[in-house]
């Protein structure tokens, strides 16, 4: 089955995004497609290479980039929420004229588009959140 | 199943305290391109959202709720609202903004977008509903 | 001594507003701001927790909150008194500490 | 036609667990995850509330949710079941569609 | 004013859920260095946080609970429970952590951390305090 | 009198940082002095110079960092929520091997006992947060 799945919080401050991770494991451990993962509201924040979490805790960056690795994930991070938060990739470092990025390794910013087009082409959304 | 899906955008946050109410709107208005069958769903403080008078100047911050009154522009012309919470909060319809569209089908006829419901109806109408969008 | 506390969740929502109710001492001040302004209205499911609170507290609610929410200061329990931010201040002063019910 | 509901908050803290139940059709699903497993445990002033929507309602509760919280499983409402985060994908599944009652 | 506070740390959130629980067990430790007055207050959801038997292996995420364990030798050694909290929620004290400080007023005799209290008491407690951290 | 503010949620997802400058603005109006405003939890995300918000709504790092020039306030960002969320500086950029920083102007990372010291020398704490 095709799922995909939305991410409202940040990491660490909530559960929310360790739910995610931990559901979309199991997901992938099932045989199903995951068609996206959507980063909105606080849940942008979830993508960006400058935490150093401490050595006794899931580094919840890290983990989505290896998955997306491994697994081919599409981590999509909404641009409109991106910029009211300060995440950054190359392209919005160019537009919006900022001195540097954040964007972690296996995330891309893109439109809200991306989260209807999941909810068309998607058997499930699973929405994670506070 | 169709082409066309039914998504009900489900609100339950009352606007400016967190930003959800205003972030699931752009969602909307974004969603409306695609050509699928919306309605959205106001219950719980959600139902706050569709207060008139709203005036943000004292806090210096965004004022989005005439956003809502041009949904019937982008053809989202059913607002679902749970007579339950409105009955909680000590609220009627005559204070939620007067939100209307043109509906194409009866000569353009100006006609009311918000249609209050009971908890029951509201339930089916999540039924019925193919994708829930929650904030 | 006296406390003013300060609650920013709606009393439909979250259960702050009852909680500083049943923990706040007689004397206190209660600012109501951001969604906790909500707790303010009569005719509410929640108007007589705030009306019964009224023997032992005062109630006090966020101008700027209210107008960005529309609530009219007409649909206000009788009692409640409006402030603005210098008011918030003021408060804060006029009280010997201060407990925010996040 | 059924809905999966999750609940992710605590019924003390906030309403989810209350709307979900009052806004749920007959034969729906609801499991409990994060903060929101406080509601399938027995003896609380929430049990009754889920006790009684169970004639309409099935009720699941995330394990290791659970286990973080240290609740043990004999202080859980008799009638909830326990599944794990492949149970979470089943009943994703199993049913058409996902309430997720933020 | 005395050059020692009371500090008074009030938690009302359930733990994991949230960072709050934890973030603000942070701010108790090193707070402990400031030798002030020190107490915490567990209410609301804030009772879950001493629940004995947390095991996060699950979630892959870490388990702070030990922590409190850890409390009593830093020299925090009042934690007060509302008892009107506990009952709420089906607790009693025996589901809770057994927690212990040395009193070294008492020749190091080990003492329990954790008081009940009602809520009445624990609304004299704030009163007394100097100082009220709230997360 | 003097007062310490602390904020816990980041900017745009609550109220709280708006809150929090309106009040800071208006203590400030009276005549109060500003000990320190201390950013914990989320609220850390209030720090970073890489945001671009609307047009049409406020600029909330900017108005913090304005009203620090304006006012000397020491805006303190905690440094071990700041790296669970990916707040860095200079110094936290060379410590953690970071390939940039995000902290916005008249935004400083340091410890907890910060907020302690705040807890200590102010008349008054008032915290805003979700």
């Amino acid at each position: 089955m095709k799922l995909s799945i939305q991410v409202n919080e940040g990491p660490y401050n909530h559960e929310a995004s360790v739910s995610a991770l931990n559901y979309t494991k199991a997901a992938l451990e099932a045989g199903h497609e995951i068609f996206r993962v959507f980063f909105y509201h606080d849940g942008v924040n979830n993508g960006t290479r400058y935490t150093t979490p401490p050595q006794d805790d899931i580094n919840i960056a890290n983990t989505w980039s290896e998955l997306a690795e491994k697994h081919g994930l599409d981590l999509v991070v909404c641009v409109a929420a991106a910029q009211r938060r300060g995440i950054v990739d190359e392209g919005e470092q160019q537009r919006n004229g900022k001195d540097g990025n954040n964007i972690a390794a296996g995330f891309r910013i893109s439109g809200l588009g991306q989260l209807i087009e999941a909810g068309i082409q998607s058997d499930r959304l699973v929405v994670f959140g506070d | 199943m169709s082409d066309i899906k039914k998504f009900m955008y489900v609100n339950r946050k009352a606007p400016y305290g967190t930003i959800y109410a205003w972030e699931s709107l752009e969602v909307v208005l974004i969603g409306a391109a695609f050509e699928q069958d919306v309605s959205l769903a106001f219950v719980d403080d959600g139902v706050y959202q569709l207060c008139k008078g709203q005036d943000t100047t004292g806090l210096g911050i965004k004022n989005f709720s005439a956003t809502y009154r041009a949904l019937g522009d982008y053809d989202v012309s059913k607002l679902y609202v749970e007579k339950e919470s409105l009955e909680a909060r000590g609220l009627t319809l005559d204070d939620l903004m007067p939100l209307t569209y043109e509906d194409a089908d009866d000569d353009y006829a100006e006609k009311d977008s918000i249609r209050v419901v009971s908890s029951q109806e509201m339930a089916e109408l999540f039924e019925q509903s193919d994708v829930l969008f929650n904030f | 001594m006296s406390i003013l506390h300060t609650v920013n969740k709606s009393p439909f929502d979250r259960n702050s507003l009852e909680s500083c109710v049943r923990l706040a001492a007689k004397g206190g001040a209660v600012l109501m701001i951001e969604d906790g302004v909500y707790g303010a209205m009569k005719g509410t499911t929640a108007s007589d927790m705030v009306t019964n609170a009224m023997k032992d507290l005062t109630f006090y609610v966020l101008g700027p909150d209210l107008k960005a929410r529309g609530v009219d200061e007409g649909k206000l329990i009788d009692g409640v008194k409006v402030v603005d931010y210098n008011g918030f201040v003021t408060l804060t002063v006029e009280n010997d500490k201060v407990q925010s019910w996040l």
